[in-house]
């Protein structure tokens, strides 16, 4: 039910101002290279992201944060982008760090139709200030609220006509989460194949959480980040 | 008198008293820097290495079969074991913090005497990430620690209370110098063992922490 | 005067009115009993269907095909379309109540005039399965609901209020029985149109819940 | 680092009396039916049994209950055994109801070190009697809380020799979920494969997960459970 688009554009054409986006990967491995080198071609700001890193130093989300697009960060290690630091004492951006497994549940959460959960994770630190704390059957936890978003932009290793997406091994990562959690999906892909091709029991994420392919320009190789 | 090692024989040192430690089978996560160094130094077979960015089965790599996209914890390329698998971050996370993992390794900045870390924010600094660090601590069957006993200036890393904003209320269970291996037992630092050639003065003076000697 | 027909006749009547309700593309669940039979008379090609057990993608199976571990929620035979995928339980609930189902079909016991269901209790005896219906009834962005126009004692179903326990606060959006087919629309019953041969007084005589016509 | 144990006797040899025992399967599809067996022949009561369904009439879990091992019953379609509901109308059992999809995400919390989590499924229903009830976000939701248990008994396809699993078909169902949430995880398989045969992209429950892995005796086929 996923919809194949050649123009990566017009992929993108339902993004706006002030909307809150999902960007798969850790670090650049498994980040949506393509699609966000086309955001950083479209005329929009204020964008909340919500990635576990906000790139590297002019690369991936590092050139959108450089154009000052970026309203606000939620993720776990804006440390991987020295960029991220500088803005934030600038005040030019807001950030919102969460720990990391906390990242990943909430977008699960949010993708589940849950509303929040309580974890073990950050209680008694920084991190829980504001939370609401309380006990479970004589354990500490924090509340956690889900999150949701206008539009998730991932990356899968193969796609099939369908929609369904499998991943490639530790570029896997955040993308299967954010593609539950947001009102439009997008992906881009190294390679289309028929539907009937991937295996029905491998598949991880089926296509009913998908709205639309693209095929990958940008690849992350040995030697960097290359066009194709 | 210490002989004089630099920084990275300092590192692997650390580490290989570490990997003395881990007695298989069990499944061991990884942090960036000095526990990284680990796996070169682990003698039992049975020990599985898993990285929270989603894979159970880490092993070294040679710079031929180098993949850009199959990467650890520290974004470092690594290679898959017999019997590796490969899962999304929440099912990652959900082994950490529900208990499935046996060991944790971490770096720390600051570690108090009673075995409280931290390691993830320092006030003023634009140190804004902290990764699977709490998770890790609240999930991690035991946790051990790995950091160099002093800071650059001198001044001790373990103390009596953290000054950096702590990383979970959940004590390590030991810490490993390249003075000294601790462990926290009954709430408190003790002396496990001393590295070759220090003396248990040079530590007791490089240390703001109390601690008994086991 | 209607053609009398017989009950599996009239289950089939009613899911090929349900059916032309169903425009792909689309996902849909289909409950145990009449939704099941949905399947059988949908037209358009892009209908893919969802069961809670783990399949997305069923289609039915010829006997000579049927796998014991490849079945649908009510435990019946299935086949598996080009393109299906197996999950876990939890996985294919977040999908329901996450809001990735289009379309559940269901059953009901009774539906109030606001179209509160209930369908999965009667006081007093041993119904003691919910199932997946209240999953279904918060997710699905369309909730369609099958049934006999009245109980075996001829007395009505669709009522001013249930007094069976409800399985959701969420009103469905249609209603289809042998006689007639009802849309909620602004929290109120419509009457949208009726089977071949019934008419008006037929159904105001069965229906205990007020409603009013299209 | 999962046991391949022959005896299945040995297998059980941690089932206690007043233990709490999730057992995985959709009524009989997926079920442990050679563990179950096992367990029928072993002197244990008090159980409290997490599944689905109390198997079928004199089938599976049918057999325990027949023999009055299982003190509570929590499932979320126990109709599928008129048993179930004679023994509880006579005080001989109780039980607990809960929607299918709190029963499989309940597990999932209870492996992932969650607390519990606020859902919408129930809200408003007598399910959701003395249940915490909270507005997030203008949703309202209901705080379920998170399973865990002594033991849990499930059924997959294949397993290699450190434990990782995959399951077949719809009769993976709640299997991999028990596998994360009890202290002990006794798996029965249909074949047993070195490891390293299992594509590292499909498995579904890596091995640390696994303690002992038996291979299956009891297995449904077409005509129903037939001994291997």
């Amino acid at each position: 039910m996923a919809m194949i688009q050649h123009e990566i554009t017009d992929a993108l054409s339902c993004v706006k101002s002030g909307d809150t986006i999902l960007v798969g990967g850790f670090g650049l491995i498994g980040a949506p290279l393509t699609l966000i080198e086309a955001l950083t071609e479209k005329d929009v700001k204020d964008l909340t992201i919500v990635s576990n890193n906000l790139g590297e130093s002019g690369k991936g989300l590092g050139k959108l944060l450089n154009q000052n697009k970026i309203k606000k960060g939620i993720g776990s290690y804006f440390t991987s982008n020295r960029d991220v630091g500088d803005k934030y004492q600038n005040g030019e951006i807001e950030l919102e760090l969460l720990p990391q497994g906390t990242l990943a549940e909430s977008l699960r959460a949010g993708g589940a139709g849950l509303g929040g959960y309580y974890t073990t994770t950050g209680v008694g630190t920084d991190l829980a200030k504001g939370k609401e704390e309380r006990e479970i059957d004589g354990v500490q936890y924090i509340l956690e609220k889900a999150i949701r978003a206008d539009v998730a932009l991932i990356r899968a290793h193969k796609a099939d006509t369908l929609g369904n997406l499998i991943y490639y091994k530790t570029a896997r990562n955040f993308n299967p989460l954010m593609a539950t959690a947001a009102k439009t999906v997008i992906v881009e892909v190294d390679e289309i194949v028929e539907a009937g091709e991937l295996d029905p029991e491998a598949i991880v994420t089926p296509f009913i959480f998908v709205d639309t392919i693209v095929e990958a320009k940008q690849v992350l190789t040995k030697k960097g980040v290359v066009s194709k | 008198m210490t002989v004089q090692l630099n920084k990275t024989e300092m590192q692997h040192m650390i580490a290989k008293r570490v990997a003395q430690e881990l007695k298989g089978p069990c499944t061991v996560n990884l942090g960036i820097g000095i526990p990284t160094l680990v796996a070169e130094h682990m003698t039992d077979d049975h020990i599985y290495l898993h990285t929270e960015n989603g894979l159970l089965g880490v092993t070294d790599v040679d710079d031929e079969s180098v993949d850009p996209n199959l990467v650890n914890a520290g974004k470092l390329p690594v290679g898959e074991a017999v019997g590796a698998s490969f899962f999304n971050s929440s099912d990652s996370f959900a082994m950490i913090r529900g208990g499935h993992v046996d060991v944790a390794i971490l770096g720390a900045l600051q570690v108090d005497e009673h075995g409280i870390i931290a390691n993830w924010a320092v006030p003023g600094k634009n140190i804004m990430g902290v990764g699977g660090a709490m998770d890790l601590l609240v999930g991690a069957k035991k946790v051990f620690v790995t950091m160099s006993h002093t800071s650059k200036d001198g001044s001790p890393k373990l103390l009596k209370e953290c000054t950096y904003p702590i990383t979970s209320t959940r004590q390590v269970d030991m810490i490993f110098t390249e003075l000294a291996a601790f462990k926290v037992a009954d709430g408190n630092l003790v002396l496990v063992d001393l590295m070759p050639g220090v003396t248990l003065e040079e530590v007791r003076e490089k240390t703001e922490a109390s601690f008994t000697i086991e």
